[in-house]
Formats: C-alpha cells, structure tokens, sequence
C-alpha cells in the first residue's frame, strides 16, 4: 500500500489526475498545502471513489479557515496522524 | 524507523519547507529517528546562511540547525543543484574563484547519490515538493 | 455595463491561497506599497485567490502568522475596492457572507472591463 | 497483466517538459547518478513528461543544451526500461513512432503496478 | 487592447481559463515556455474563438521539437514578433 | 519606447529569467531602450554573485549584468524579497550582523515602490513569471 500526498488544488492544478491514475486498490490519498482545497463538499467529486482513502491534513486546514467546511467522507487527520500514515505504507508518494 | 525527508521547495516562497519541519517534528515525537534531510531543486535554497526573515515569521535556517543539533539530523544538500544556484561552502567557493560562501555547517554540499542511497536505506523517504 | 468608480491606477490580481505560496503575500505587498505611494489601488480576487478572503483563517505550520492581518489592514492604505470573481466563489461553494471583508462580486464580461479600465495590471 | 520484468529498485516518473523547468533535467541526474551507483532504474514518462521524448528539439533561449542529449545517454548507463503512459500520448497526438527512443507504454491500469514493483520511486 | 501571456499548458493547469475569462473582444494571447503545448492540434480546442488572436513563441516550439506540429490557426512569431505584440498592446499581463 | 521587465522566477528552476534576457536583447535590438529590471518573488536569487552555472551552460548573472554595462540598464532587487531569501549587499548583512554579502552590484536592492513607479512611468512593463 502507498501513501501519495497531493498539495495542489483540482481548480488550478490536473496533477490529481496523475495521482489517482497511479494508485492501486488500496492506495491512500492525503491532501495537504493548497490541496486540502480539495475537501471542499463541492469540489470532492474529483476524487471519485476513494471512501475511506482519502485523507486531509488537519493543520492546512485549520491555517485556511476551511476546518468546519470539509466534506463528510474526508478523514482528517494532524501532522502525527501523517506520519502514523507513513508508517502504515510502504513507501510514500509525493504529486506536485 | 528511520526517516528521511526530502525538500525541493525553496523557505518563503512555497509551502514545501514548512510541511516537512513540522512533518520531522511530529516524526521525531512519535519516536522516529530524523537521519537526513536532503535539498534538492529550490530545496536547496533553504541553507542560504544569509537568510534574514523579518523577527515575527518563523527562521527555516535555524529550525532545521535545531534538528540538527538537537536530533543529529543530517542537512544534505545537492551539490550540483546548489552550485547552479549560488550555494557554496568556503570550499567550493575557493575552487570556483569566489571570495566569500553561501552555505555553513551544519549544512553540507554532497552528492546525488547519497539521496538515493537514502531513499533506499531508510525504511521511509518522505517528499516535500514545491 | 462597467461601473466608473472601479477605475483606479494599479490593480493587483490576486490567484493564490493563503499559506500555500507566498503569491498571495507579495501580491498585498505590492498593493499596500502603491497605496502608501498614493495610487488608486484596486484588488481583483480571482480563481483560488478568493479562499484569501475566507473567515476563520489561523496561523500557518509553524506560526506563520499568514496574510488574514494584512487584509484587516486594507482600509487603513484606503484600499477600499475589492471586487470578487462570482464564478471563483460559485465553484467552490462559498457565499459574499464566508468572507472577511465587504466585496464586489464581478461577473465574467466585468473582468476584461476591470482589467482594461487600469493603466498598471499587475497580475500575482 | 504486469510484466516482472518491469520491476526494478529505482523508479523515477519525470512529469514536466523541457526546458521550461528543471524539473525533468534533475529528474533524469537522479536516474542517471542512481545508475551510476549500480541501481537498476525505470523511467516512467506520465503527462507533460511524454513530450521529453519528442524528436528534434533543439537549444533553448539562451542556448541551453535542453534534454535530448541527456537521453540519449541513457543506454550508456544501462538504463533500457522506458515506460511511457498511453493516455498522455493520445492526449497530445503523439505516437510512439513521434519519440525519440523505443519506448513500452503502459494502460492505466499498469500505472499502479509500476509503482508497486519498485521499493523506491522518485516523482519529478 | 492588452496582450496576455501564458506559460503553463492547458494540459497541467487550469489557468488558462483565468486568462481567457480575463480577455476582452480584441485582446491577444501569445503562448510561451511550456504554453507553447496548447499549439499543438488536439490541444488547440481549449483557446475556443481565437482566431487571429491567439499566436505562439517561435523559439519555445522549436527548443521542444514543436514548431513543425503547431495548428494552422496559430499564429508563429519569434522574439522580435513577441516586442512588436508588446508595442501594439497598451499593456501586457503575464498568466503563470 | 522604455521598457521594464518583472522577473518573478528563479534561475535554472524556472525559464522566466531566459525568456526575459532573450526578451529584452530583442527590444533593445528594435531600438527600444531597457531602463530598468526588477526582480521579485524567487526572481531575487537572479542576483546571487556566487552562482557557478556548469561552463555549458548559459551564466545568467553575466548576461544581466551585461544589460547593465552596455546599454545602462538598471537591476533592481526587492529588499524585502531578498532578505527573506538570503540576499544581502554589505550594508544590509552589516545591519542584520551577518558576515560576507551574497548580492553585488550592479544589481542594488531597492524598494517594491520603484516597481510600481516603473510601471507606471515607464511606457511598458512585461512580466516573466515560474
């Protein structure tokens, strides 16, 4: 299983595209910078199907005032929880 | 385990720098060992000696020195892209003619292949991109 | 159509995100340095530029202070046009009531009209 | 479906263009300095990166060398495996016959086993 | 009229919309750098109603082996054709 | 006409620094006069004196320098830009105690209010931005 971290918006950037045509069945996806736009309810349908693999940083969030405004389905996680990520992949990722 | 980070985004501009010292950080909390951090790209820029970010934002030279000095994380950075970029040590300054130097200990300029020979030493490599 | 009171001297257009890179930063910057030098300054908020105005922001990974500080200090350098891409708020599901500061919403025929309408477009 | 011969120790997926970053030049001396070092590398070319291999470029502005003849050193370092994503071909109208090199392309599907086969991938 | 620059292909980023949204009945865009991807046929139906107004830099198709692949509604120009749009223009804005 | 360019990016990461020097060779090969280049953004680290480009390699310090002695042009670098990113003249390492400078003329560090100024005193301002 890898963890692929993404740190760009799906309005600016199609970099997401890259990232979800590389991942695997079990690959997780945490959205972090300017990607934890993202996880806004009406932009979260860039990301299809990843229930229970997508994940944001807690911590981006909060720093843009987009904490209380995340779609339901998106795990938050803070800087501990990613690297407790980390630690579950085998290796991690990183799409720019 | 042992991590290693990876920075290729350069201090102010992007994001890059930050996410990967609070990353260590919270690494080395969890009770990780912080061996490397490698610069690569405009990662590299973060050795700037120099820097002098106003009093009231956070100084990326002296937070990765701490690692450094309080953890023995190594600063690598990549010689090539450094030189590129106007980061030199007393050393590589001299060789290139150059009075004067960019880039001090803990810091030091070292080759690509002790990035890769991180990445695949380490049980973990993580990322920060620009 | 183009309403003549959105003519200034030098607009600043503003794409970033807060915290993300310093764009969004060093585009206020250059707005308030105008303003302090007198210019009729005027801000256009466009594409992820308009999470800027966003309420409730925080201070960055480590203590960042970020740029919600300098937006309350607007008014102070008589920065008092802001206009505001609709379809930038629409996309992303936000309202004139999720931001800091009173704006104007513009629709698309209205940019190139605030674009043309400024002698100096500085574009961050 | 995934050919074994694939696997590698190294991957490195170059994403960008030539010459306007250097994204794909310092993604290839990684590839390079990791052959060099004995490692068995992968190139996986996805998105703009496929144009990297587009025959006849030349020098840049200023007289930049670019990355074709880094490519061509590949071979010399034994770096044989050339992966290119299909979709980004298509995307662009290119084909295989418009590339430099003899390349494999890969179906999405084999995007994912790509990166699961190798222990360290490195994306430019 | 003002000339807009881009330097970022359609393929990678969306901000190619932020300058088209951006552009007035006579303005002109010139693709540049890594923008000069948009020129090619299959990537030219972004640009929408351009014609005779959307034109690409010279140098950055041939430095990336594109200036024989380029649409023939794109207009070539080299550096010296980049000054003259800038003095035909009353202004210049850069998209990135 | 007088023109001014805005370098916003960096050099070898970005193309923006060769496409403002190829730029602005050409307008001044149409007869316009280049009065000034302001540096902003990574576009500071253009004015790094000890950059050490591979000799096959375009030296883009030279090259602007080379704008400065032939045809008078101005290099202007953003203060505040600079500090934050480690480019300091003399004066300004002196004033933050610093040993040794990373910036020299003929580029001068300067105030963001003379960019806004040569925007709207020179008749064109292009930008060449990452």
């Amino acid at each position: 299983m890898i963890l692929h971290t993404l740190n760009r918006s799906p309005t600016e950037s199609r970099v997401y595209r890259q990232a979800l045509a590389a991942m695997g069945p079990d690959d997780r996806l945490l959205l972090i910078e300017d990607g934890v736009q993202g996880a806004l309810p009406s932009l979260i349908r860039h990301f299809g199907e990843l229930d229970g693999r997508l994940f944001a940083l807690r911590e981006d969030l909060e720093a843009r005032g987009l904490a209380g405004r995340c779609a339901a389905e998106v795990l938050v996680v803070d800087a501990d929880g990613f690297v407790t990520l980390t630690e579950e992949a085998d290796k991690t990722v990183s799409w720019f | 385990m042992r991590y290693a980070l990876l920075v290729q985004g350069g201090p102010y501009s992007r994001q890059a720098a930050h996410s990967a010292l609070r990353f260590g950080e919270a690494a080395i909390a969890r009770g990780h060992r912080l061996e490397t951090v490698f610069f690569y790209h405009d990662g590299v820029y973060n050795a700037a000696r120099l820097a002098a970010p106003p009093q009231d934002e956070p100084h990326l030279v002296d937070r990765f020195r701490a690692l450094h000095d309080n953890h023995g994380t190594q600063l690598k950075v990549c010689i090539a892209a450094g030189l590129r970029r106007g980061l030199l040590d007393e050393r590589e300054a001299a060789r290139h003619g150059k009075q004067g130097h960019s880039l001090e200990a803990p810091f030091e300029l070292t080759g690509l292949g002790q990035l890769i020979d991180a990445g695949l030493s380490h049980d973990r490599l993580i990322t920060f991109s620009p | 159509m183009h309403d003549e009171s959105l003519n200034g001297e030098v607009l600043v257009i503003l794409r970033h995100a807060p915290h993300g890179t310093s764009w969004l930063r060093e585009g206020l910057d250059a707005a308030l340095v105008a303003a302090a030098f007198g210019r009729r300054v005027t801000l256009l908020f466009v594409g992820e530029g308009v999470t800027a105005l966003v309420a409730g922001q925080a201070v960055g990974a480590l203590g960042q202070k970020g740029t919600q500080p300098t937006l309350e200090m607007l008014a102070m350098y008589d920065i008092d046009t802001l206009l505001v891409d609709q379809q930038a708020l629409d996309e992303r599901g936000l309202g004139v009531a999720d931001l800091l500061l009173p704006v104007t919403t513009l629709a698309p025929p209205e940019l190139a009209a605030t674009l043309a309408a400024h002698p100096l477009v500085m574009n961050f």
